[in-house]
């Protein structure tokens, strides 16, 4: 019968040709191509901490060490939260692949820097363990983990969240006097009750840009984000139409439908401006929109995308619940990329009428 | 108070009324015909459209399933009781056949059949046929990697330790998915009865063979001459088992000198001659192992249990009836890869 | 009597800050059912839209000449899920004789809407107080209602079908494939869709 | 990539008038080129071995019937595999001496093939050949055609399509353009740089005859700018014949700048329609190999049988451009060059983006062959992180597919819907899985898609 | 036997946590424990009654209209339920608002009545009704204790640890989600442990 022992010969005295004796290991067999670049997955996620750096060291100037301590115990939720799932779930490690450093230091760049550690650390943890690791981790998720953390960080602690700590060199100019709400907040406050000065926003238009301003640890200091943006760019890491479109929406929008009649006076350009060094428009539009996993990954569909983004930020930001709209429109257009790249397919070459 | 406890029933009752005789004069009016196997299947299901299926309702569900589109088990809230009981409607013109398993005619795993190169893509026969036509050396070896595993709906083929695919009788109910999406077309069908099947595909000639594989067939006729009936005939340097003719093939698997056959019974019962026996030689003559049985002329004879390879030939020669096949037998396992 | 901003801001309340689904939990049977392909969600929604219009009428009608003419507010249950389900089964039995297309493409979800929380619960909510006015609605505004939530539970669904064919290539862990998966995706739909709360295009807020 | 494409209009503007046009197509990538090794080393010919595979099936379509049996001389040229069927080519002996076996052998595609294995008596006898056309401006052209397909050509610049084919278009199709094409766009590889370097006045011939014989009335050679001395011969030559209706366009240096398809693009601006071929945009593509090799069979009557092949990459020590008959087992090459077996991990033939890897050394050079690289480092061939859905693979497909997306089709086994995505359009040039920074193997995923696609139709127009 | 249909009610065919029937008003009313064992009774109230009605009139039903049919009698006893909570549970009443006549429409109900009351003798169908009410009753229960716990800071209305910070977010719509999702995911991750072993 077949049971028996099976005398087995060593494959060296088999060799069915003479050529292998030149080769000494067995040749590898792939599909070509077999040239590959070396940028990885890794690479970019480490150059976006890189860039990301600048906006951190802003956030530690403005609101102090504790901005950094909020930091990392973000990124250290994350991490540690990324490495417990995918070891509960039996799969190898990815934390190698430093996505859940970014993801965490985005979330730490969207709360404000009063809010308790350990708050930021359930929003890390909710951004990597819900938003992210039950699709299946790095690649999978279709809404940005970090903006879910904030979005699931605004719903549970509303109050928390929008409460926001005094920069380190006193605050706004003009205009704010004790209270340290975000500019955003003042601005549509001083649109309500009709107390509007063009000259006073005017004078916050530089406080704006180095982020000398009352907000998110992460999301004042425009300067700071344009340096990491300009990084990312000239690595072609995030592609420029995103922010562009994102960013110009917004002002088009704003300047349009400043609230007032006239669109040339100081204050109709001086309200667009404000709108978009205000608020986390540039962390969004730059760091946010941008990622890659949950924005279309078709060219056409990103400027929709992008276009959309805008359009919902000025919506929220001009009639909706919040002061602030970037994170919430950023979600909200998450929602749609489906759809979005389903209609914006690349013509693909070829698709022309055949010359008969 | 008569007339407050009228109105609920009048109003009800008429809403009732009105929607039912409009429904019944609907139905007739507007039938139109459906597959009675759907409406059967339909009747099965819970009705509660919930769609967990992944169609929109049972009714969708059960055509979906007359159909053939889906399997009896899609419906969640009806369990498995639901999924037997749709299993049956669709089985009944599916009609009885004779029961096939497949089997993989290859058994040239790890350490038996040589390597040429080192394959590193997709976990794919078929990606794996598509560049440099595999690993192996053999042009007709199981690649290994998987694509039968995966399509078998029933979890009947697993990859062995070696590196070659074997299914697990039990579990196969020869619906033929395997066979179909084998680049290298070295699974099919056979009788369960049987048991027993080549497990080489190699139609190179005998020398070219040995070079690359220690369990592949050399085309040497042994197993031909062992099956006097025909039911084994040489094609293109392999070996046919004829199936239809009802042969044992019990003796032609064990003369092969490469172990090319495997028989999923591992322990086969042993001839046993009783005291009938008269002696007649009968079962001598027709035993294909020389030696096994002995004994003098019109004594009895006695089968050497250590040699008896259980074929059961010698049962119909006898003209006493003095062997029966004695011992454990039966114990339908896979034995490739674990020789 | 046809007040546009209330139009207005009934359809802007049923698709976005009251979502039937992601935000009133109402039609999640067929909505996790029918999520899993682009073009029966497509398909699923018109259905939707076209049932609730209907159904949000007939009941509107039924509630107001008929029920509370006599005191019987006590039946309105029982009325208008036998209107529902017969309107429902009357349609898919038309459409099926009349228009074979059309049937394939809406008729084949008319048996879920049946049973389908949302249309009973938007005919509900029509003849009920509302919570914010303290009114009932006018006809037309229950109709409106009625197509608006229907288009906010298709907007629901097309997002969500657009996504689980995303997330379909998703390794997901083995425990929470299906529908846990499907609970968390919704779950993070109505954290996005949070951010249309307090949505106001006519109290002035900013100017 | 409208930002890139953006700055490539501006620079334009801003060039000189009298610089001439460089013309590219949208996407692509930048491999390194790693050509300077073997760019200016001249091509050396290479001694025919003791015994040659040459086997049977070197082209697109049916393969040849072989004509000569064990123990028949045969003759140097001499044809030993009958062309069968119109898209087929014959094959001729490399050498003279006699038939050892005629049956299958290893081939570069991985598989068996009916090849013939020849003993080389190292005489070189010639058999009597196809008589050459040496007035071939008065030959009519289906003369030419017929002489091109009894040698034997097919396009040598990897597919294999048999030339005669290309050359004999149906009269509905008119053909207007001719392109030669000397990208020569994948690294490593120079064999046709030097071909045209050294033979420049056979090949414009060869463009010529090839020019007659499609009766187009505009006529480009296509050579990437990083072969300046080429582009500048050419040139000169030219001028000096006074050959105004053959033009040189220099091509940007990018992958795959070669491909036909994005060649027409570059140089016509038209597009091949989806599925069709050049000819149904009114070109011809010829590779400069095969060009030349037409100027052989047409002018001296010298049918294929030997071709250039570039030995190169990390592994071997001194990478050369060799002239090799075909059916000389490859080992030979690389030992020529001093290929070091021990560091050896890959070996490729043809260029690393589209060559085959190999499983055997013994395998023969085949008429497409251009290189032979053996490369010292595995190719990461496992994935090694998800998509991240960068897009990169998009900006670089040449023909604006989404890669990434048609391979997660393919991964769950929706072979619909990638077809709806147009992956049989896919012409697998490996740009995608070039950029692509999770590593993941995307052109073996789309050849496998392809393959599903192709037996599932197979399975149906059967099924009628 | 018993004990064996409650098992099966409760863990092998729990409605909501297996079959998955029943979501709406599960996610719903689970915000507070009160109110999902209010609704979780009134559930039971209604699928027993009707259990017991439509298996006494399951031969007398003809088989083209018994879904009308099914519908009229659980809407009675909804209304019925409805009826009672409004005259002595008003403030349930008032916290349930539109899922209790939504209970009509409850898949579990509906789907209990055809597949299993119409085709069962009275006794088995009562027995039915009960458990898978009460298997419904416990999952909403285990859900709406998570979600007051994490939501509110409160179970059944009493502050439940002075530490500790609620997330409102846990009864808005995402927290029932999520919290649906993750008792589901974790009923099946121990299924498949137990069947692995």
């Amino acid at each position: 019968m077949t049971n028996e022992q099976q005398p087995k010969k060593e494959p060296s005295d088999v060799n069915p040709s003479a050529a292998d004796s030149t080769t000494p290991e067995l040749l590898q067999l792939t599909a070509a191509p077999h040239l590959r670049q070396t940028e990885s997955v890794s690479h970019i996620m480490l150059w976006v901490v890189m860039a990301l750096l600048p906006s951190l060291a802003a956030g530690v100037i403005f609101f102090g060490l504790r901005a950094l301590l909020l930091t990392a115990v973000s990124v250290a939720a994350a991490v540690v939260t990324e490495w417990a799932v995918v070891k509960f779930l039996k799969r190898s490690v990815t934390i190698g692949d430093l996505s859940a450093v970014v993801t965490g230091l985005l979330v730490a760049f969207n709360v404000p820097s009063t809010v308790p550690w350990w708050m930021v650390a359930i929003g890390s943890s909710f951004a990597i363990g819900v938003a992210k690791m039950t699709f299946g981790g790095l690649g999978a998720n279709f809404i940005n983990p970090a903006l879910a953390g904030r979005a699931f960080l605004m719903a549970a602690y509303p109050s928390a969240m929008t409460r926001f700590g005094p920069t380190a060199f006193g605050s706004l100019s003009g205009i704010d006097g004790m209270s340290s709400a975000t500019p955003l907040a003042q601005f549509k406050a001083a649109m309500a009750d009709g107390s509007f000065q063009a000259l006073d926003f005017q004078d916050a238009l530089s406080d704006l840009f180095i982020g000398n301003v009352g907000g998110c640890i992460g999301e004042t200091s425009a300067l700071a984000l344009l340096i990491g943006g300009v990084v990312l760019l000239y690595k072609r890491i995030i592609p420029l139409r995103i922010p562009l479109v994102y960013i110009g929406t917004v002002f088009l929008l704003s300047w349009i439908f400043n609230g007032t009649d006239a669109h040339l006076t100081t204050s109709a350009i001086i309200i667009p401006f404000y709108q978009i060094l205000a608020g986390g428009l540039f962390l969004g539009a730059i760091f946010m929109a941008t990622d890659m996993v949950t924005s279309p990954i078709t060219p056409a569909g990103r400027i929709v995308f992008a276009a959309g983004c805008g359009a919902l930020t000025f919506i929220i930001r001009k009639f909706g619940g919040y002061p602030e709209g970037v994170s919430y429109s950023i979600l909200i257009m998450n929602l749609f990329v489906p759809l979005i790249e389903r209609s914006t397919r690349p013509k693909m070459y070829g698709k022309v009428k055949r010359r008969d | 108070m008569p007339v407050e406890l009228l109105y609920p029933v009048i109003v009800v009752g008429s809403v009732g009324f009105f929607f039912g005789v409009g429904l019944a004069i609907a139905s007739k009016k507007l039938q139109v015909y459906v597959n009675p196997r759907i409406e059967q299947i339909l009747g099965l299901l819970p009705g509660a459209n919930c769609g967990a299926c992944g169609y929109p309702g049972c009714s969708r569900f059960a055509k979906a399933v007359a159909e053939g589109r889906s399997e009896p088990s899609g419906c969640v809230p009806g369990g498995s009781k639901t999924a037997h009981a749709i299993a049956d409607i669709i089985g009944v013109s599916a009609g009885v056949t004779e029961p096939l398993m497949a089997v993989v005619h290859c058994n040239g795993g790890r350490g038996r059949a040589l390597e040429r190169a080192r394959y590193e893509g997709i976990e794919d026969c078929h990606a794996a046929i598509l560049i440099g036509n595999g690993s192996k050396v053999c042009q007709d070896g199981c690649l290994g990697l998987g694509s039968c595993v995966r399509v078998c709906p029933f979890d009947a083929i697993h990859i062995s330790k070696e590196g070659v695919a074997v299914v697990d009788a039990d579990k196969c109910t020869g619906c033929g998915k395997c066979v179909k999406t084998c680049p290298r077309k070295i699974i099919s069908l056979i009788p369960k009865v049987h048991k027993i099947f080549l497990a080489c595909s190699n139609h190179d000639r005998g020398a070219k063979v040995k070079k690359y594989c220690s369990v592949g067939c050399t085309a040497c006729s042994l197993c031909v001459k062992a099956t006097p009936s025909g039911a084994i005939i040489m094609e293109n340097n392999l070996p046919v088992l004829d199936y239809t003719k009802e042969e044992n093939f019990i003796p032609a698997a064990y003369k092969c000198p490469f172990h090319c056959f495997t028989d999923l019974v591992k322990t086969r019962p042993k001839a046993n001659i009783d005291t009938k026996c008269n002696g007649c030689a009968a079962c001598v003559a027709v035993c294909p192992i020389p030696g096994v049985i002995s004994g003098e002329k019109d004594k009895r004879h006695v089968v050497d249990k250590e040699k008896c390879i259980g074929c059961g030939i010698c049962l119909n020669a006898c003209p006493v009836h003095a062997i029966s096949m004695w011992g454990v037998g039966s114990n339908v396992k896979t034995t490739a890869g674990k020789r | 009597m046809v007040n546009l901003i209330s139009l207005v801001e009934i359809s802007i309340g049923a698709v976005f800050i009251n979502n039937f689904v992601l935000s009133r939990f109402l039609g999640l049977c067929p909505f996790f059912g029918v999520s899993k392909k682009l073009s029966s969600a497509a398909g699923m929604g018109m259905a939707v839209i076209f049932v609730m219009a209907i159904a949000s009428s007939l009941t509107w009608l039924m509630y107001h000449y008929v029920l509370e003419l006599y005191r019987l507010d006590y039946l309105r249950t029982i009325v208008f899920i036998l209107v529902i389900a017969g309107l429902v089964q009357l349609v898919e039995m038309a459409l099926q004789k009349y228009s074979p297309t059309l049937y394939e493409a809406l008729g084949i979800f008319l048996p879920l809407i049946t049973t389908n929380c949302a249309v009973l619960g938007v005919t509900i909510i029509n003849t009920d107080l509302n919570q914010v006015t303290g009114m009932q609605y006018t006809l037309i505004e229950s109709v409106w209602n009625g197509v608006m939530s229907g288009v906010g539970f298709s907007l629901a669904l097309l997002l969500m079908a657009g996504i689980r064919e995303k997330t379909e290539f998703a390794p997901v862990p083995k425990a929470l494939e299906g529908l846990p998966i499907a609970f968390i995706t919704a779950g993070l739909m109505a954290l996005a869709f949070l951010g249309f709360s307090g949505l106001n295009f006519f109290t002035v807020v900013g100017g | 990539m409208v930002e890139k494409h953006f700055i490539a209009v501006c620079a334009n503007l801003f060039q000189e008038k009298n610089v001439p046009r460089r013309y590219t197509f949208k996407g692509g990538v930048h491999p390194p080129a790693s050509k300077n090794r073997t760019e200016r080393l001249p091509i050396e010919p290479f001694p025919a071995p003791k015994k040659l595979i040459i086997p049977l099936s070197q082209h697109i379509g049916a393969p040849a019937k072989p004509v000569v049996k064990r123990g028949d001389r045969v003759l140097l040229g001499q044809v030993v595999g009958e062309g069968g069927g119109f898209v087929s080519a014959p094959v001729h002996s490399s050498v003279s001496g006699s038939v050892l076996s005629v049956g299958p052998f290893a081939h570069p595609v991985g598989r068996q093939i009916i090849s013939v294995e020849i003993e080389n008596d190292e005489k070189d006898e010639t058999a009597a050949l196809t008589a050459p056309i040496k007035a071939w401006r008065d030959a009519a052209p289906q003369e030419l055609v017929q002489l091109i397909q009894a040698a034997g050509i097919v396009g040598m610049g990897g597919a294999g399509f048999p030339t005669h084919v290309k050359l004999s278009p149906p009269s509905n199709k008119p053909i207007d353009v001719l392109i030669i094409n000397g990208a020569e766009c994948e690294p490593f590889l120079t064999a046709d740089h030097l071909l045209v370097l050294e033979r420049t006045e056979n090949f414009i011939e060869g463009v010529l005859i090839l020019k007659k014989i499609l009766n187009a009335k505009k006529c480009y050679i296509g050579i990437e700018e990083n072969k300046p001395d080429a582009i500048k011969r050419i040139v000169s030559l030219l001028h000096n014949a006074r050959l105004r209706e053959i033009r040189v366009c220099t091509l940007i240096t990018k992958y795959p700048q070669g491909g036909e398809k994005q060649l027409i693009r570059a140089i016509t601006g038209r597009e091949v329609p989806s599925g069709g071929l050049p000819m149904d945009v009114g070109c011809v593509v010829q590779n400069v190999g095969t060009t030349v090799a037409v100027f052989d069979a047409v002018n001296r009557g010298i049918p294929l049988y030997e071709r250039v092949v570039t030995v190169a990459g990390p592994g071997v020590g001194s990478p050369k451009n060799l002239r090799v008959r075909i059916g000389t087992p490859i080992i030979f090459l690389l030992e020529a060059c001093g290929f070091d077996p021990t560091s050896v991990k890959k070996i490729i033939m043809g260029g690393p983006m589209m060559g085959l890897a190999l499983s055997d050394v013994s395998v023969p050079v085949i008429k497409t062959t251009s290189g032979v690289l053996a490369v010292d480092a595995t190719t990461p061939a496992l994935r090694t992180y998800p998509c991240i859905n960068c897009g990169r693979c998009i900006n670089a497909c040449p023909i604006n597919l989404v890669p990434s997306r048609i391979v997660k089709y393919i991964e769950k086994e929706n072979y619909q819907a990638a077809e709806e995505w147009n992956v049989m359009d896919c012409m697998e040039c490996g740009s995608c899985a070039y950029v692509c920074p999770a590593k993941i193997n995307l052109v073996h995923w789309l050849k496998l898609g392809k393959y599903h696609i192709q037996a599932s139709h197979a399975a149906a127009a059967a099924g009628k | 036997m018993i004990s064996q249909e409650i098992k099966r009610g409760i863990i092998d065919e729990n409605p909501i946590l297996v079959l998955a029937l029943g979501l709406c008003p599960s996610l719903a009313v689970s915000t507070s424990v009160q109110n999902g064992f209010g609704m979780g009774m009134a559930a039971t109230f209604v699928l027993t009654c009707s259990n017991v009605i439509i298996s006494l009139l399951r031969k007398v039903i003809p088989e083209k209209v018994r879904i009308p049919c099914f519908i009229v009698i659980i809407a009675t006893f909804v209304t019925i339920v409805q009826l009672v909570l409004k005259a002595y549970f008003p403030a349930l009443d008032k916290q349930l608002g539109i899922f209790v006549p939504l209970i009509v429409v409850n898949c579990v109900i509906l789907g209990r009545a055809e597949a299993y009351a119409s085709k069962n003798n009275v006794f088995r169908s009562l027995v039915d009704g009960l458990v898978m009410g009460l298997g419904f009753t416990i999952a909403l229960c285990i859900l709406s204790v998570i979600r007051e716990v994490l939501g509110s800071n409160k179970l059944l209305g009493f502050k439940f640890s002075p530490r500790f910070q609620p997330m409102t977010v846990f009864i808005l719509a995402p927290g029932g989600f999520f919290t649906i999702a993750f008792v589901m995911g974790m009923v099946r991750h121990l299924g498949n442990r137990k069947k692995g072993v």
